[in-house]
């Protein structure tokens, strides 16, 4: 039927188009808490849980659990504030993830999978809500009587002042003592500023400490000569958590040097990554030679490579041992740096260092790898193949291998794992009690999202344990949505590539941010693009009349004639059992994972038999 | 540049707009000056299901039939197509979407299927579609788009041809369409062609020439025989007739009443020809039998009122949507006694319209049912017609009461040297008589005599036989090779086009052959037959159906012996079939040739 | 505001659907109707029906014509008779008059029904058949692709009302209802649970019960009897309607524009059957009842 | 009994399609399939610059008549992309979401043209040379005595560029690194060789990093390149030549070896014991080199199509390479790489 293309000539109901970009803006008015009241159920059945894991993966992948959808739907609505404030609920910085963030969302979000093109570029949106929020935007807190409990927190780092910021909410004193001047640790110290512009910074730690949290600075915490007893803090406080993380460079290994020196710090122009960004970081001013060799694979190796460029170096090489497919860096970042004049090489191990009369570094010696068997999250190991030795001459070289933890500021008997790093049990706690540990210093060098979900994630368990009972329980909250917010059109909108600063100013100085980040129009129409998947399509079997209308204006496989449904152990839904056999079909189903939320089945519904909720993570204080 | 000659196979499920497609290819490539034959092949449900194919063979000289071979095979569901691949020529091109929606298995998708030779054209039918529309129904739009676009057919034709198809519907439904088609056009125009496919230029057209298929030509020519009345029920494959009549009849005041039923439609139609008004109806097979209890009435109440039937698959409700001649019978015969009717079959899309016109001046003339013939495959085969409008079909026929001695009682069947009475009409002034059902004297009064039933029954069959010498209208015509031939084909209806086709071809291969084209079936032109078979050393007889119902027609008629030829796959008859039979019997001739000379 | 359901668990509801055994009723290939149908709640309403009475598979022959409705026996695993357009219920009496304890359903549409089978309406309803004759109304020719029907508003364009429909639609109610049918129903395809509920109360009744369904054609009629409209317009009966009450029932039959779900008339009285066993009585042999009785 | 094995061969080349000959000989029942992306039978891509001499139509470059594979019975899948391989089902996806499963598989998808990073953006504005498609827009594109603006010009360039200077057009080429690629050129030579391009009439320019690339507006010159010493060069077309880049997104998530190539033992066995690779998209681990390598040329890929076609079929041979890798300069001044020779 030719004339019968578009509209709804089924279903009951007339469709009501949202004109998403006429939406006055309502954060100002949320901030007067008034809402517009709807229905609520709570739900802690495994199978709403399950759902929720299930569909909305961008979150589920998230190590903060911030819930996504929720925020992009609020860019939709034109409601940055709302949006920056759903970020911060999850995790207290969103200005500095939204720039600098590993993205595990992106890896996992539903417009990525095959068929559905490319995933929504989440990172970009969460940096438009902070970027875009009203000038005259407030953040909200819902605090908790105060406890009286003290706490000390050591190290000014992402999990610090996340575990910092949910614990005096929470009602607790909260101190933190960091050694450096500034607060942020390696997001102060580590990562440049044309990634991640300082005022940005320190403007969300600032606004994550304003609920009284002390900040003491230039306090080391050790044994050594005025430096504060960690024993001390743990008589003075009720509880202590260390959040130091990795501040130690992991030294190079090189052949024929296991007399325990470290070759590398008796070479001038060699340097450890770390150092080399941390005294840059400082204030000191550092300087590369013409040819740079970075060894090494993470973003540390990345931001050495790329700060070297804006130093001047004229060729900058990063030798990684495996190849570009496992190393643990976002494709832009890596994309990035090869258009700025990064060279990446692969399958090599430096094994030595060679040297001139003067002591100087001409040229590293690397041996030639191949692929091993597969490590923990998709990286491999790398076989170096004997004789296979070939020398790479350079003017300096900057080892960023990995970092480690630092232990010895420990004057209490704590047990440690074969790592070195503190052990805690599953209530957050060490072996010593009262004294608690999380981010990279219990789990090793990690990203920023990480050491902020495990410092938000530890600071419930503190409070747990001060209190005695949990006071926040995580729960589904559902809603009802009239109707859908998605056209199908919107699944055609290619992703917004995000401004960049031209090639040429680049490398006027270090601190011009590259990326531009998102206006108004391109957060809008990249927001769009999301499935909004926390909403659920979900079929009234008792009204379903089995015709089938809603299958034939479906745009993907995605509503099934379903006879049974598979049960996992922890009681959350499996896959769908399908059947063609007319006397078995007992449901017809709408299959979430398959479902892009266009709304297309929702119109055409003869017996309006299809009904959607909104469903989202939600923190219930008990 | 080389004259055009195209084929291209549309196929789908019914309900991805299969047909609906099609019949725009044809009015648009019509419209923009191009020789068209098209043929749809569609089933019974209205959505869903079913295998859907529209065929269309576009060319710059007139053709008879469609080719075996296609050369584009435009694929709206795989699951059907996939069957029709090899139908496609070597270097013919396959279009197909390549972006379904469902995760399929090795040999679901057609491009598993295209043979070597073959040349893929995949594109995202469904995407584009929902892009244009957000719909994924304008998919056909779409592949029609992409056809066009591949080929640079007259994008303007079709823009025009479709805002035409969707006039009176709301305006976003022409323009979803056109966006649709337009996506598709795009990208056909964007495509990279490695087939050999060429489009010529359009051939000059005679300025009256105009596409329709036949029930359209039934149509034209109702209205320009000054129909005044038509009543119908809705049957596959004459329901468009009864549409097209709604549309139009009132326009030139005539009346069109949907009744409830096939005998409430003759029934209507033959109290109107009662009256004197021109008459008619239209059916399918099943209509026909239900019709042929008032059929008897008609013949003996001898009324003027003609019935279009369109033959499909039969017995019974049978094949609704294919074709077949199987209907003869029933209609040269069918009903209660000695119930003799002239019987018109056109073989093609003119001759629709030439029949239609004239069968009202032959039941006027020899006041009695007509009944014309068509089929299916006629019905809905797209033809150019020429000549529209040019005929003049005769206003009226009737012997009148002015006809009669008025010095004498009013006789309504009184014995004439032409045994045909004259007729007087309710309203004229000295002619009061009563008609009947039952057998009558001249009078009509119910008489039974053996005399008057062996009179009145001698009298209805001979006022029709000089039916087959009306003027303008050849109920018989030969083509072909004169004087002797090797083989002979008679045939009939729709079928003629292919057995003209065939002989061509056997001509150029070498065989002496000729065809003769049968269009008056009742009564039948027999002397014409038996000199055509007299100069025919084989003669072949192909049909539609599984009796040979012409042939044993014929036969029985001439006593000349035939070779039968019958098909029922509910398909047209094939060329390559009919000329198949052709090289066998001349192959025959040959080596009796041979073994007379030895 | 949209109001907040009870959550529906997927598992739940399937094995609650598969335990009422009611979809043993249906044939194993699918409905070919267009998607969207309102024939699809004739196959739910029916096999619920069916299951609920409890009859016997092999009890049930379910009788149609011609028609979209009429492909409705190959969607059920029942016995079922494909017969002519418009000639069903003299082949349903027939079946019925030839074994009583066959359960005879009919269907059919406005175009089967009123149109070519309008002549037989009459007779069946008056002699009071025991059979149920499900007539799903779309007001239009769906299979010869979209005409104009006799249930047909008045305005409707189709392809043969071009200069729209100006004959009045019949009030299928009312003429059943002075046909003297015993049993005068109507339901809604888009009300499932109301539509299952009618059709048991039909199948039930002893003598012609006639159940008058409004069902959307979702293909040809865009305009006048869709879903949208529909929605809008049906009502239940008013709670104090008497069934038993001829004038009340014609009074809600009347009202076309917002039609009346429910029972609209119900009497009891001898079937067909009934008066056949009298008349064999009359003449002196036993009826078949009484035979069965004596073997 | 079983159903014939079924051997996958992706890629349309000399390497797929030699494997496939070799496989229909040594296992007569077994199923063989090729998928490609392109809409072509196997053509004979070393005749492709015969497009300047206005050799339009394709089946003049076809290798086999259409006969041949249904003779053969080698299924031929155009227009078909391998999106995902899963070779722990040994099924593959194709872009029509379409599963089809495997019992080898023969990975022999080439490579397509490389591109450094800094050029991507101006991909749009390039002409290639890599399928008849794409010969045909540039011979199209390409006026007579047009200008070709010549990026890099690896071996494969050169070949291309000899042909459009003897077909009466002007080639600029603009120097990389990667000049004269696969050949390792010791710097001490490039003059020389670079001299002799000059002699054969095609504009050697000094090397200097590309700044930026505008395609000119309406009227020629249709091109501009912009060098970054601020040279300006103009022509009708601009064709990059930096090397080949294995063509391999669609595999690299089932867990196979990847560097730049597809890494494979002397004997072209992936790390997955169901698949094999050949040509210009696998490293073969070279014992003595103590390195993965790749072998380019017509009679390296065909010779790896070959051996891997055996290996797949129970043989175990390693692959040696026949032709050592010279770049001369003949009497005539004229270039010759063994890459080009071909039988």
């Amino acid at each position: 039927m030719v004339e019968a293309h578009g509209g709804s000539e089924t279903g009951g109901r007339q469709i009501r188009k949202v004109q998403l970009d006429e939406r006055e803006d309502f954060s100002e008015r949320q901030s007067y808490g008034r809402r517009v009241v709807t229905p609520v159920r709570y739900s802690t059945d495994p199978r709403d849980v399950g759902w929720v894991r299930e569909n909305i993966p961008c979150q589920t992948a998230c190590p903060a659990d911030t819930n996504v959808p929720a925020y992009i739907q609020m860019v939709l609505e034109n409601r940055y504030g709302r949006s920056y404030e759903i970020n911060r609920y999850a995790n207290v910085l969103p200005g500095v993830l939204g720039r600098i963030c590993s993205r595990p969302c992106e890896d996992a979000c539903r417009h990525g999978w095959p068929g559905n093109g490319a995933p929504v570029n989440i990172c970009h949106l969460k940096r438009a809500a902070a970027d875009l929020k009203p000038s005259g935007h407030r953040i909200t807190e819902n605090l908790f009587t105060p406890s009286g409990k003290r706490i000390a927190v050591i190290g000014a780092g992402p999990a610090g002042i996340a575990a910092a910021h949910d614990l005096s909410m929470l009602g607790h004193d909260v101190t933190i003592l960091e050694q450096e001047e500034e607060p942020g640790g390696m997001l102060y110290y580590g990562i440049p500023e044309f990634r991640l512009p300082r005022e940005v910074l320190s403007v969300e730690v600032r606004n994550a400490l304003r609920l009284g949290v002390g900040l003491r600075t230039g306090v080391r915490v050790g044994k050594g000569e005025g430096e504060v007893r960690l024993s001390s803090l743990l008589q003075d406080y009720d509880a202590v958590l260390l959040t130091t993380g990795c501040m130690a460079a992991i030294p190079l290994p090189l052949r024929g040097a296991d007399d325990g020196r470290d070759i590398a710090r008796e070479i001038p122009n060699v340097e450890y990554g770390l150092d080399f960004l941390t005294e840059l970081h400082r204030g000191e001013t550092k300087t590369v030679g013409k040819r740079v060799a970075v060894v090494g694979a993470g973003f540390t190796a990345l931001d050495c490579a790329r700060v070297s460029l804006r130093l001047g170096a004229e060729q900058v090489t990063i030798h990684i041992r495996t190849t570009e497919e496992y190393i643990p860096v976002t494709k832009e970042e890596i994309f990035e740096a090869k258009r700025e004049g990064t060279k990446i090489l692969g399958l090599r191990t430096p094994v030595g260092l060679i040297t001139d009369d003067s002591g100087r570094l001409t040229g590293v010696k690397f041996v030639q790898n191949r692929l091993g068997a597969w490590r923990a999250g998709g990286r491999r190991q790398a076989i170096p193949i004997e004789g296979s030795e070939f020398i790479e001459p350079c003017d300096t070289l900057l080892i960023a291998i990995g970092q480690k933890t630092v232990n010895d500021i420990l004057d209490v008997e704590v047990e440690l794992d074969r790592w070195g790093n503190v052990q805690v049990g599953e209530e957050g706690m060490t072996s010593v009690p009262g004294l608690f540990a999380t981010g990279d210093f219990v789990i090793g060098a990690s990203t920023v999202v990480e050491a902020v979900g495990l410092g938000r994630e530890t600071a419930l368990k503190i409070d747990t344990w001060l209190m005695g009972r949990v006071r926040r329980k995580r729960v589904v909250k559902i809603e009802p949505i009239e109707h859908p917010l998605r056209e199908r059109s919107f699944d055609f909108i290619p992703p917004q590539h995000m401004p960049m600063e031209p090639m040429k100013s680049r490398f006027d100085n270090l601190v011009l941010e590259a990326e531009k980040g998102y206006d108004d129009a391109l957060a809008k129409e990249e927001a769009k693009r999301c499935y909004l998947c926390h909403h659920k399509y979900e079929i009234d079997t008792d009204n379903c009349i089995y015709c089938r209308a809603c299958i034939e204006v479906a745009p993907r496989d995605c509503i099934k004639l379903v006879e049974g449904v598979e049960i996992n152990e922890d009681g959350s839904y499996g896959a769908l059992a399908e059947t063609n056999q007319w006397d078995r079909v007992g449901a017809i189903w709408i299959d979430n994972n398959e479902c892009i939320r266009c709304g297309a089945c929702f119109m055409v519904c003869p017996t309006q038999c299809i009904h959607i909720t909104k469903n989202e993570i939600f923190y219930q204080d008990v | 540049m080389s004259d055009t000659d195209i084929q291209i196979a549309i196929c789908g499920s019914a309900g991805d707009g299969t047909i609906a497609a099609g019949s725009i290819l044809n009015q648009a490539m019509a419209r923009a000056g191009y020789k068209v034959i098209a043929f749809d092949v569609y089933p019974a449900e209205i959505r869903g299901f079913g295998e859907c194919i529209a065929c269309s063979r576009i060319t710059s000289a007139q053709v008879f039939s469609l080719k075996g071979q296609s050369d584009v095979l435009v694929s709206l569901n795989d699951g059907h197509a996939i069957a029709h691949v090899p139908e496609v020529r070597d270097y013919g091109a396959v279009i197909y979407d390549d972006a379904p929606i469902s995760t399929l298995k090795e040999g679901q998708h057609i491009s598993a299927h295209i043979k070597p030779a073959q040349l893929p054209y995949g594109l995202p039918m469904r995407e584009l579609s929902e892009r244009a529309t957000s719909a994924a129904k304008s998919r056909n739009m779409v592949a029609l788009g992409y056809l066009a676009g591949l080929y640079g057919m007259p994008r303007k034709a079709f823009h025009e041809t479709i805002t035409g198809k969707f006039k009176g519907k709301a305006a976003a439904i022409a323009e979803g369409n056109v966006q649709a088609f337009d996506a598709g056009y795009a990208e056909g125009e964007a495509a990279f062609r490695l087939d050999f496919i060429e489009l010529g230029p359009a051939p000059e057209t005679s300025s009256d020439a105009v596409m329709m298929n036949g029930n359209t030509a039934i149509v034209e020519g109702c209205m320009e025989a000054g129909l005044e009345t038509f009543f119908g029920y809705p049957i596959t494959p004459a329901t468009t007739i009864l549409e097209m009549l709604a549309a139009r009849l009132p326009k030139q005041g005539g009346r069109v009443l949907q009744t409830e039923d096939e005998i409430a439609a003759i029934g209507a139609a033959i109290g109107a020809g009662y009256t004197g008004a021109r008459a008619a109806t239209a059916t399918s097979g099943p209509g026909l039998a239900l019709m042929t209890e008032m059929l008897g009435l008609g013949v003996m109440a001898e009324v003027p009122v003609v019935i279009f039937v369109s033959q499909r698959g039969g017995p019974s409700t049978g094949m609704p949507t294919k074709t077949e001649q199987s209907d003869l019978n029933l209609a040269v015969f069918g009903g209660s006694g000695d119930a003799k009717r002239i019987v018109l079959a056109p073989t093609n899309v003119e001759g629709c319209y030439r029949c239609a016109g004239r069968a009202f001046e032959l039941a006027e003339q020899y006041q009695t049912p007509v009944i014309v013939l068509l089929d299916l495959y006629l019905s809905n085969r797209l033809e150019s017609v020429s000549g529209l409008g040019k005929t003049r079909f005769a206003p009226n026929l009737s012997k009148g009461l002015d006809a009669w001695a008025p010095n004498e009682a009013y006789q309504r069947f009184a014995i004439t040297d032409d045994w045909v009475s004259p007729r007087a009409i309710p309203g004229e002034p000295g002619g009061i008589h009563t008609v009947t059902g039952l057998e009558h004297n001249q009078l009509g009064r119910p008489k039974d005599t053996p005399e008057i039933h062996q009179l009145m029954t001698e009298k209805r069959h001979q006022k029709v036989a000089p039916a087959i010498r009306h003027a303008d209208l050849s109920t018989y015509k030969r083509f072909g090779d004169e004087g002797e031939v090797d083989v002979g084909l008679i045939a009939w209806g729709s079928t003629f086009g292919e057995a003209l086709e065939a002989m061509l071809q056997a001509r150029s291969e070498g065989i002496r052959c000729a065809a003769m084209k049968v269009v008056m079936l009742s009564p039948l032109p027999v002397d014409a037959i038996r000199s055509f078979c007299a100069d025919c050393r084989e003669v072949l007889v192909p049909e539609l159906n599984y009796q040979g119902q012409f042939a044993n027609l014929l036969t029985g008629a001439t006593g000349c012996e035939v070779h039968r030829f019958n098909r029922v796959t509910g398909r047209p008859m094939q060329v390559e079939d009919i000329l198949g039979e052709i090289r066998r019997l001349a192959k025959v001739i040959k080596t009796e040739r041979r073994f007379v000379a030895a | 505001m949209a109001e907040l359901r009870e959550p529906i668990y997927l598992e739940e509801k399937l094995k609650e659907i598969q335990g009422t055994g009611r979809l043993s009723y249906r044939s194993k290939s699918l409905p070919t109707w267009c998607p969207g149908c309102g024939y699809f709640s004739m196959t739910e309403g029916v096999t619920s029906a069916l299951n609920q009475l409890g009859l016997a598979h092999k009890d049930v022959v379910i009788v149609s014509g011609i028609g979209c409705a009429s492909r409705f026996p190959f969607f059920m695993d029942t016995y079922g008779f494909h017969t002519l357009h418009g000639r069903t219920l003299p082949v349903a009496t027939g079946i019925k008059l030839a074994n009583d304890k066959l359960t005879v359903i009919v269907v059919g549409g406005d175009g089967d029904g009123f149109a070519i089978g309008g002549g037989h309406i009459p007779h069946a309803a008056r002699r009071n058949v025991d059979i149920t004759y499900l007539l799903f109304d779309n007001g239009v020719y769906g299979l010869t692709k979209g005409q104009v029907s006799p249930t047909s508003v008045m305005g409707f364009k189709t392809k043969t009302s071009p200069y729209e429909n100006r004959d009045a639609p019949l009030k299928p109610l009312m003429m059943l209802l002075s046909y003297g049918a015993s049993w005068v129903g109507q339901a809604y395809a888009g009300q499932p649970h109301q539509l299952t509920d009618l059709i048991v109360q039909a199948i039930a009744h002893r003598g012609f019960s006639y159940l008058h369904i409004l069902s959307p054609c979702v293909t040809f009629d865009k305009t006048s009897m869709t879903y949208q409209n529909l929605n809008l317009a049906v009502r239940d009966l008013p709670a104090n309607h008497d069934p038993s009450d001829m004038i009340a029932a014609m009074t809600q039959a009347m009202d076309v524009t917002t039609p009346a779900l429910g029972v609209l008339y119900r009497e009891e009285r001898p079937t067909l059957n009934d008066t056949m066993d009298e008349i064999t009585r009359a003449a002196g042999g036993k009826p078949s009842t009484e035979r069965a009785a004596v073997a | 009994m079983a159903a014939p094995a079924h051997h996958v061969i992706i890629g349309n080349g000399v390497a797929g399609n030699h494997a496939a000959w070799v496989l229909r000989a040594r296992a007569p029942d077994d199923r063989i399939t090729i998928i490609t992306i392109g809409a072509l039978l196997f053509y004979d891509r070393y005749q492709l610059p015969q497009v300047f001499r206005g050799k339009h139509d394709w089946r003049a470059y076809l290798v086999h008549p259409p006969s041949y594979y249904e003779q053969n019975r080698i299924a031929v899948r155009r227009k078909c992309r391998v999106t995902h391989v899963d070779a722990e089902r040994r099924v593959l996806t194709l872009a029509h979401r379409e599963e089809v499963k495997y019992d080898t598989l023969l990975i022999a998808s080439g490579g397509g043209g490389y591109l450094p990073a800094n050029l991507i953006e101006y991909r749009p504005l390039f002409h290639s040379f890599n399928t008849f498609r794409a010969a045909m827009a540039t011979a199209r594109a390409l006026p007579e005595e047009g200008t070709v603006i010549m990026l890099g010009g690896d071996i494969l360039g050169i070949d291309v560029a000899y042909n459009l200077v003897d077909t009466g057009h002007r080639v600029l080429l603009v120097p990389h690194e990667q000049s004269f690629w696969p050949h390792k050129v010791d710097p001490s030579e490039r003059p020389q060789l670079f001299e002799a391009l000059s002699g054969a009439g095609i504009e050697v320019v000094d090397e200097a990093p590309v700044e930026r690339i505008e395609a000119g507006e309406n009227g020629a010159p249709a091109r501009r390149v912009v060098l970054a010493d601020g040279r300006e060069l103009t022509g009708d077309v601009i064709m990059p030549f930096y090397g080949l880049a294995p063509a391999l997104e669609f595999i690299a998530r089932s867990g196979v070896d990847i560097e730049r190539g597809l890494l494979v033992n002397p004997e072209l066995k992936s790390t997955d014991a169901h698949i094999w690779a050949a040509g210009d998209v696998c490293q073969i681990w070279s014992a003595d080199e103590n390195a993965y390598r790749f072998y380019y040329g017509w009679k390296n890929v065909k010779a790896m199509g070959e051996l891997a076609a055996r290996n797949m079929t129970g043989s175990e041979q390693p692959f040696q390479t026949f032709i050592d890798e010279t770049l001369t300069v003949d009497r005539a001044g004229r270039l010759h790489s063994s890459f080009w020779d071909y039988d």
